[in-house]
């Protein structure tokens, strides 16, 4: 099975294939076996080549390698193909806005059909005495705000809905 | 000694009082908030008694409930730990009127060093540099004009009734003195409801040094040298380490004297830190007092050995000070690093949530103090400090070495710490040289840049997540070795016998 | 100093060493066994390389196959630990022919001090104090009683070549002498494959004490103080503690240059440990040599902040050693707990199994030398010891303390451990007054009582966790807060800026 | 809902109702408040009182209290009302034999349809080089025996029933 990876802007074609607790892996063509030695929910301890990595899932597209932290995106390879032919398909979708961390939501800038220009400033969460300000991704219209002032929200929670 | 005692805080320090208080035989209480339910140190106390809803106004700040809880624990002594009430009057004097004993200075003490003005004019009456400013608080835009004249540009504004950077203003040119001066009051005003402000020379590139004093009840003050806390974001500590690269013994005198002559004056008992300011030809000057256990107070014990937790109970217990000046050495080099719950790749922003996997570092000369456990959600509701990681080494470069290789060890997931920032200074040949002052970070430092150097694992560990990911969803409940219930209706007798 | 080593072990003491590489920024490389694949050293090193499946003979004492791997990965020297080859000459040998450092001494002191009866020779012509008994080995039951004639009743038997008790026994009178040898001599056969034994005086209640030293290549030999090892059960060591309690400066010194005059007249290098029986009136006894790191060494590392794994790799590499005998100070007092994966409540018998839960304790004074995570299935085919906790305090009484808070703190669940057995002991008087010897497990300590006071908190926490946990059952799959996959098709872009 | 506990042989009668993360226990009539703080498998955090206490479930029939390992049996009073009436029907049962530790079979001294008595020795498991001995709890006649020689099991594994 074939993916495309981009890992902080860089791209990798992985070539992938399972045996058992192991992988055999193609990266750009090189070959390299992969061991899962552990595995416990979004943990994973792997053995690649000679050496053994700690790797984490955080925050659905950011991966932790023995500390560091890289923003992936994992693209299955003929679907790939498909978005590169209609490049706008994903843009048109609803896009909901979520929270990336617990907090006092204290400020909401916008209501329901409002229209909305990337970089707009939608909301604002407060956590440890720090205020930190949610924008829009793109432009759009507000179809949902599903938070109200004084509400706490958690990590991962939709707070607002733009088409 | 107290047979039982109140630990009025949360976090870290709340559990670095409780082991004290494990290891003395002391019986110990804590209070929690509605986001401390699960709380390490609502873990680790003897009893444990809630105070209120999760915003700190609400519990940990509520002076007279947390007297009434002393009362009906039947504790004998509060230990405030830092920040919360650790340096509020107010708080002191309740546990007085009470007969409750405060770990910590007497009220008047506190009083008098947490006024900026009236603690910077004791100290220059007893012979103690202080930087040179205005005489007092300036009120008019007239007077500011004089003191300038008389120190010279740049200068610094500051607020009498606080700190933390609030109501602070460096002010480079005559232009801009009356406009800074308006919006340090207001800001002032607004902080601490006090909008007195004062003037001083603004020192370029200081290090901040501070002492670390013990004083007991009965007039007995000995120092146990510096500590050096130059590494500053927004005159936040982030490291601190002892001994300063600057030090010499005499220096060490010099200030570790006045140091002393400050608790004297100020008639301060228990422990205490008193933070100087250094300028590069090592002139040094008063800077300020705190009144109470200092985050980074570890660093000294492990330089002394001495346990100035115990040390704080055994003073406020009335007794006599067991050291003296001569026993007190200093033995090698120490380095902590304050972890904390925020994103340094995202300019330090808050970063909240449940502990998903916590693996702390260990082995030789290293010390964790921790305020977290597994599975802890850590709230948004308080300070981000959520642990202390510290190394002992022969030397400083021993220590800093065992310090990258205890930060490599250290395994935080579910939120995003400082770590990896910790990392990048030890790494930096300035610090690594011992060449930096405050400065360090905003200057030096510079824009972060977070080495990466494993994206060809991060693209093959992805897909391989995503697979296992996907096959978990498809074979959700059935899982190997899944466990038997540790329920039966009826016991087991013991089958097994050694051969 | 090397580029890269090979650490041919498992467990702590493998993180042990890898954590010195990392320090000194060596490469390090291990290997392990199927049953280690997910082990702690696994996870640690640098490089790790396969060796076989989980039988110590068929992947740990694979002398060819792990000398195949130091080549393979390029490591320059090869650091065995303690157990499986430490002190196997073949293997010393085998790295010595093919041009790879064996991190320890060299093969034909390993040999000369793993015979017990020629070592004992060696040293006593040296004048070293060595127990009364046969000269060299016994064949013949006349010579034995011409032995016992000599130096009396009691006696130990005892094999040339080897330890742990094995060969082993005890005779108090003359009509089981003949009988006792033959057992002893059909023991050391099936165990060493040397049926050669020895008699020496029996000492009733000794305490054993051990000094540490440090020999370079180049003739130097520092020792770094004692350490008592008398808390033994079945000869195995429990807990150690720095300094002796029986200690006093001229004795040091008198055993310290016993110490390291048998280092030298052993020809030995790197680092080892002289250890001695010591008798009520204090007289001392050479009683062998051990010709490797101990698990022990942490315990001096804490009194004389000295590094012996970092000194090992100094030495082992050529350099000087940079320590003089007038260097080395002790400071306080340190004490070390053996945490094996044992049920003292059922006759110390193996607990093997998944770790479920691991929370190691922390704060001033604590060191954790962990060889375990959360997690790991602890294998059942070696050595039961999963970690070392050890403590330093400026007292031994604070370090009694500090130890029991400490190991109140230790939680590890899904296994039994040795540390309710540690708890009783820290309480013991004898213990806590210092009074104890290699006797005080079996005749002091005698029956081991647990205690128990929770009984109540037992009724209460089982119906409650039944109800809990009948809950769940009924309620498989739904939790709340349950994990959102981590995957999505696209990345989503940064939509937060810190204000 | 009423129970009686059995701990380490002495016996409490526990009676308890639950309130959201609460529970109101009456404990030989004495009443408690217990509050559950965590949970995560087998082990809790509960609040009784005003302390604080970590508790695990192990091996079936232990729980641990801060450290401190107990034997216990909870029975429904009801239950316990019935099993007091007719003492000998679970004696009768079948009994599975289970391994109380990993390790590797070395000795299997019995088969099926062997008769054993109380204490009888019926195989041997060894671990970490020490050999444990697994003993008939009572007398009864070998249903099946589950391992073989050579064989790895563990901890929990039925290895030999009993009727």
């Amino acid at each position: 099975m074939a993916y495309v990876v981009k890992v902080d802007n860089k791209e990798f074609k992985v070539d992938i294939e399972r045996s058992g607790n192991s992988f055999i892996v193609f990266l750009d063509g090189e070959k390299t076996n992969v061991e899962v030695t552990h595995e416990e929910g979004s943990q994973l301890m792997l053995i690649i080549g000679n050496r053994s990595y700690a790797i984490a899932m955080e925050a659905d597209d950011q991966i932790v390698v023995n500390g560091e932290t890289y923003s992936v995106e994992v693209v299955d390879e003929e679907i790939q193909r498909f978005l590169k032919a209609s490049p706008d398909k994903l843009q048109k979708k609803e896009l909901a806005i979520k929270g990336v961390m617990p907090g006092l939501v204290i400020e909401v800038n916008v209501e329901e059909g409002d229209t909305v220009k990337k970089e707009d400033g939608l909301l604002i969460v407060e956590a440890m005495k720090m205020q930190n300000e949610m924008k829009a991704p793109r432009d759009g219209v507000v179809k949902k705000v599903l938070i109200k002032k004084g509400q706490t929200v958690n990590s991962g929670d939709t707070l607002v809905i733009i088409t | 000694m107290f047979r039982k005692i109140l630990v009025a805080n949360r976090g870290e320090i709340a559990v670095r009082v409780l082991r004290a208080c494990r290891e003395m035989n002391i019986n110990s209480a804590t209070v929690y908030s509605d986001a401390d339910r699960d709380a390490l140190h609502t873990r680790y106390a003897g009893e444990v008694y809630y105070l209120g809803p999760a915003p700190a106004t609400e519990s940990y700040l509520k002076i007279e409930k947390i007297i009434e809880i002393a009362k009906q624990s039947q504790a004998e002594a509060i230990h405030p730990g830092y920040g919360f009430l650790a340096e509020n009057t107010e708080f002191a004097r309740a546990c007085e009127e009470n007969g409750i004993v405060f770990v910590g200075p007497n009220s008047r003490a506190i009083e008098l060093l947490g006024d900026k003005i009236a603690s910077k004019e004791t100290m220059s009456q007893a012979g103690i540099p202080v930087i040179p400013g205005s005489e007092g608080a300036v009120e008019e835009e007239d007077m500011a004009y004089r003191v300038v004249e008389e120190i010279g540009f740049p200068v610094l504004i500051k607020a009498a009734g606080g700190g933390g950077g609030k109501g602070m203003r460096v002010v480079r040119d005559r232009k801009n003195l009356a406009g800074s001066m308006k919006q340090a009051m207001n800001e002032a005003r607004s902080a601490f409801g006090n909008p007195t402000i004062f003037i001083e020379k603004f020192l370029e590139s200081p290090r901040h040094i501070e002492f670390q004093i013990l004083a007991d009840n009965h007039g007995n003050v000995v120092h146990l040298g510096e500590r050096e806390c130059s590494v500053q974001r927004r005159h936040q500590k982030l490291i601190e380490e002892s001994p300063s690269v600057i030090m010499t013994p005499e220096l060490r005198n010099h200030m570790g004297e006045a140091a002393v002559k400050a608790v004297t004056v100020s008639k301060y008992n228990n422990a205490g830190t008193v933070e100087f300011m250094v300028d590069k030809d090592k002139n040094y000057y008063f800077l300020e007092m705190n009144t109470r256990l200092q985050v980074e107070h570890p660093v000294t014990e492990l330089i002394t050995g001495i346990d100035i937790v115990k040390e704080q109970l055994r003073i406020a217990s009335g007794e006599v000070l067991s050291l003296k000046q001569s026993d007190i050495t200093m033995n090698g080099a120490a380095i902590e690093c304050r972890i904390s719950a925020e994103d340094p790749e995202k300019n330090f922003a808050p970063s909240t949530g449940k502990i998903a996997e916590l693996v702390e570092p260990g082995g030789i000369g290293v010390r964790v103090d921790s305020g977290i456990h597994k599975g802890f959600e850590v709230p948004i509701y308080y300070d981000p400090l959520i642990a202390k990681l510290l190394v002992w080494a022969p030397t400083r470069k021993g220590a800093i070495v065992r310090m990258t290789r205890a930060l490599a060890e250290y395994n935080i997931r579910g939120i995003k710490t400082s770590i990896p920032f910790h990392l990048l200074v030890m790494e930096h040949p300035k610090f690594v040289e011992g060449d930096y002052d405050t400065t360090f970070i905003d200057k030096v430092l510079g824009k972060i840049e977070y080495k990466k150097s494993n994206y060809e694992v991060a693209a093959i560990s992805s897909v391989v997540s995503k697979i296992l990911s996907s096959e978990r969803a498809r074979t959700p409940a059935m899982k190997k070795g899944a466990s038997v219930s540790p329920w039966k209706l009826t016991g087991r007798q013991a089958m097994m016998r050694k051969r």
